[in-house]
């Protein structure tokens, strides 16, 4: 249960010999991850954590059968290890990797809409379905099951959520970092769709943060949705014209502040959390 | 990283587009020696901001001692809080008709978008506000880049007549675009002059996350920003008083929205990123305190691949120069040993952001 | 009836106002093809023979909605052409220029794999459905109805077949000129589809010619399709190496000439005409 | 159109694709000379044609004076019926391996195959046949050009410890094969050296059709060829006697067949293009009977934009210059202008394709 990953998922690590790349490997096989094997070019052959390491994504792809990859080489490298898990096939393919050029991601972004795979990020931390899966980054510890979908464009602040939704009771479906640059391969919507789909999920909380209209484009479908949704926003006090960290967090004069973002979920009647512990009581308000 | 309107006007006539003729200088007696040759000329502040017409940082003179005159004026300048330093001096060419072309990235759509519009010399904010109608926009896909067509039917909106040459400069700066992976680049206004059409302003912002491909280096400031950068972290200097310290763009928003939300002001925004250590926290913590307006400050860490105790460490190496107040949130990997660390410590400790924040905004209302 | 093209398609004309383009287009206009405009840059405003010309094709699209185009626009700017006709939504395209560069069509037919429309050649004679509509340069006098579908990949040789199929007596359903260069939209294979789902096609010609391996490729479909289809394949005395007018008739030492081809379709049960006379004659003795 | 390997390494050289030093001459003297800077050389014909090694164009010269020698003899060489002008002297550099590596057009799949095996130095259809296994193939998506990983892929077939390098090369020579509108871009073989990888032969054609941009020119050979192409026309020489004019290439190909059919040998392939006029005609008759084998010329056009009428009028301009018979099928577009034009001349009418091959094979073999 919970959307895009669960138990049966077998997942590959691209860049698996890399520093995070171990780590994180290891830290997804201790979570219950199904990790199947490895890639790094030139590496191919040996072994991570007891993961076999292959030279290429179609070599792995040949001998495990994967469904989803997480990739995380270096920023210059890692378009080409996304166009790699698409030619190979792989269904998901959830890329870490923070520092892409846009230009590269426009790229990938326009051969996706060909191709079958679905990307996730970059620049993310991942997706956790507790009790089943993890595919990213997020810390083992701070997850419970339960029937909360997450979505967020954040990284610690999807954390921090996320432990204040488990201590306080409240489990989740499923937790989906979508990423923090401009240019990204999953959109809020795509996710919502998912959690519309999805039993196990009674209510979804959508995180979001200033730049671009990400949020503001997904108002239509949420009003369509069946389930609630509690949104929250970040980035009131961000000056315009500056990149607030991440490097898709930039308002203008020419929109994507967190006041229109806001007043726009506010105007469509979709709730609004001021702060992480209002997203708490709100929850608990409705279930 | 934005670039000077100078820098992007040599990429410019590095392509073919066409720019007037112009010289960088910084000094009034090279404005003087320019006009001489150029005849009436316009004099550019080369700041790094937009309205420097309004401030009076861009003047046309008509002979050489004028050219000296306005030089010397602006060259004495700040625009905005920047200093005048450089000035462009170019001819003037006298525009029939000022437009708009812009290439930016549309995020929803994932691709470039090219902007035409025949009304220019304004920021394009400003058309879209008060002529929106006249604004043509066309998407690029990134893999086959810009066709004739596009390019065609952009410069038939701006002007008909002269389609072809406009076509040719929409394609060229294009390939600008995609060349130096800009995130904007911009001509603004395009002037159609008696004897050609020319960019008399550029605009070019440059993808940072490119750098490694790209032959530009960022002007050396000194700045915060700049030192915080260097050593892997964000950080944007802001009008209050509370120095914030966090991992993670999106906490450390959600940080200074809690610390707006308790009545304060936050000095700047600090993103020490996901895999902060020791030594990362301490550059961070003198980079903030540095700022002498900053009357208490916050660290608010949720760890993950950073480990707390870490953090704690860093911190405590560095206490002793620390002035200011510290209120202390550490959550997640290796909690209990950070805090633990922490306690025999002047040091407030909080255990949620929101607690946090409301402790360090108090903090920094009550004088010391 | 017949394929792809029938009295209601909506035509527009690319390069209406050429040589060829404005010739052309009056013959198809007197063949009966509904056309509803035509497309030069800078030429907008203006009229061929009645038919309002358009700056583009967005325009003549918006206009006149239009379901197919047939493009007479020199080489160099032919798959601009077609590129506009595709994100004009145009669903079919039928290109006739020769001597459009391969690596232009490469990319153009890359980009149809997720573009919803069809394209015809280049460096083809286009479509005829006797009775209904022409869009292509096929002599209008030459058809006459029938029950005989055609697929070639030549220009005058499919003249030739056609009218000597009509003077005999043998009316088509519809003709089809996939077009003689290496590298085009629509092959054997798609063309006989639709003649095998057309009830008014009761069997259908095939002309190849030397180059490639079209007609070997459209084999695994003959076989399966319920109606007789009669090959003839010409370059028998084509010497390796050597370009045989069409861009794409070279056959080499790795393959593609004639005789391969016919040995090919023989040992698949495949009915092979040595000349033209012979397609009739089979044709006869089918029907 | 094929280039010589002496350009296609210079184009390598200027996309840094590593070949041997060499240069072009065409006189033995310069031979000795550059041995003399060189050291052991070798010495390559400069034709447009396979199999040079076997006939003997191909030589290794150890000292200055082997090289004048071998320089001389192949000089004087003709292989395969050309004359040898031309020599690219090089230095010879000892292969540890020799490799294929070679970009074409797949037809089928419509894009861009680069195809690499660790057995070179001969034809790709050799090892197709003889190690098809060892061929590693790989699709290039033409809009996103080729990916670092497919380079890779494609290396570590090769050699997989000096993978790096080659993975440089395959993305060189695809730069190559894009850049330059090639139909063939081959490296065979591609030699690991003691001092590096280096290709040995070089071979690229370019897309006739892409010659509007780029910058090549044919070679004047004053061929029949040549001067058919030079009107608009298509000319291939063959080797019978029966001479060949036909508006299209596939009814060109068709009428062809029929004369081998009917027992009688084409001197020639002309397509004189679907547009054929009055003027068009003239010339082809005039190159087709410039071929002294031709016994008797078949003329088959069918009219569809081409006018019967004034391809006949052409056909009586230059009947006077001709002495071989004529045999004239005319059918489309005013077939019975054309006929009636034409029936008070020498020459041969026949309705049908089959009916002009037949009678020009008749009259080809009856010895006038």
């Amino acid at each position: 249960m919970g959307i895009l990953i669960d138990k049966t998922t077998r997942v590959l690590v691209q860049g698996i010999t890399g520093h995070e790349g171990s780590f994180q490997a290891k830290q997804m096989a201790e979570f219950g991850t199904n990790i199947v094997g490895g890639v790094t070019p030139g590496k191919g052959g040996s072994e991570v954590y007891g993961i076999a390491v292959f030279d290429s994504v179609s070599e792995a792809a040949g001998e495990t059968n994967p469904d989803a990859s997480v990739i995380f080489v270096p920023p210059r490298f890692a378009a080409d290890a996304i166009f790699e898990a698409i030619d190979s096939g792989i269904e998901l393919i959830v890329c870490i990797t923070e520092g892409i050029p846009v230009h590269d991601m426009m790229r990938v972004c326009s051969y996706l809409e060909s191709a079958s795979s679905r990307l996730i990020g970059p620049n993310c931390p991942g997706i956790t379905t507790p009790g089943e899966s993890k595919a990213g980054i997020m810390p083992n510890s701070i997850h419970r099951q339960g029937n909360i979908g997450l979505v967020s464009r954040s990284g610690t602040l999807t954390y921090e959520i996320i432990d204040l939704l488990s201590r306080n009771g409240i489990g989740q479906s499923t937790s989906v970092g979508i990423g923090g640059d401009p240019v990204s391969g999953t959109s809020f919507v795509d996710v919502l769709e998912f959690f519309e789909k999805d039993p196990k999920t009674h209510a979804v909380v959508l995180v979001g943060e200033i730049g671009g209209t990400a949020e503001e484009d997904s108002i239509g479908f949420i009003k369509q949705m069946s389930k609630p949704v509690i949104s929250y926003v970040v980035g009131i006090s961000a000056p315009p014209g500056k990149t607030m960290g991440h490097a898709g967090a930039i308002a203008s004069a020419g929109g994507g502040t967190a006041l229109e973002k806001i007043e726009a979920f506010e105007k469509a009647g979709i709730a609004v959390a001021k702060n992480p512990t209002e997203i708490v009581r709100i929850i608990k308000d409705i279930i | 990283m934005k670039l000077y309107e100078y820098d992007a006007k040599e990429i410019f006539k590095g392509n073919s587009i066409p720019v007037p003729e112009g010289s960088l200088i910084s000094n009034p007696g090279d404005a003087e020696n320019i006009a001489g040759k150029l005849g009436t000329v316009v004099i550019k502040a080369q700041v790094m901001t937009g309205g420097r017409g309004k401030a009076g940082g861009i003047a046309k003179a008509s002979n050489p001692k004028e050219a000296y005159k306005s030089a010397q004026r602006i060259l004495g300048m700040s625009i905005k809080g920047l200093p005048v330093n450089k000035l462009l001096v170019e001819e003037y060419k006298k525009p029939d008709k000022e437009m708009y072309l812009g290439i930016t990235i549309d995020r929803a759509a994932k691709c470039p978008l090219i902007m035409a519009s025949p009304e220019g010399g304004i920021d394009i904010e400003e058309i879209a506000k008060t002529s929106p109608r006249k604004i043509v926009k066309i998407h690029i896909n990134p893999l086959t880049g810009i066709h004739d067509y596009q390019a065609r039917m952009l410069a038939n909106s701006l002007n008909k007549n002269k389609s072809l040459m406009i076509a040719d400069i929409i394609k060229k700066l294009y390939r600008v675009f995609i060349d130096y992976d800009c995130t904007l680049a911009e001509i603004n206004p395009l002037a159609d002059a008696q004897d050609g059409f020319f960019a008399l302003d550029a605009r070019m912002v440059i993808d940072d996350n490119a750098f490694f491909r790209q032959d530009f280096r960022e002007e050396e400031t000194g700045s915060l920003e700049e030192t915080a950068k260097k050593n892997g972290m964000s950080y944007v200097g802001l009008d209050g008083d509370i120095g914030c310290i966090v991992n993670g763009a999106g906490l450390a928003m959600a940080t200074l929205d809690l610390i707006k939300q308790y009545g304060g002001e936050p000095a700047n925004f600090m993103d020490v990123r996901a895999g902060a250590n020791e030594e990362q926290m301490k550059i961070a913590l003198r980079i903030v305190s540095s700022n002498k307006k900053v009357k208490a400050i916050i660290i608010n860490v949720f760890g993950g691949l950073t480990k707390c105790d870490e953090v704690a460490r860093g911190i405590i190496d560095v206490i002793p120069e620390i002035k200011a107040p510290l209120v202390i949130r550490l959550a997640g990997t290796n909690e209990n040993e950070g805090r633990a660390l922490l306690e025999k410590y002047r040091v407030t400790l909080a255990s949620s952001s929101e607690e946090a924040a409301s402790a360090v905004v108090k903090l920094g209302n009550s004088d010391r």
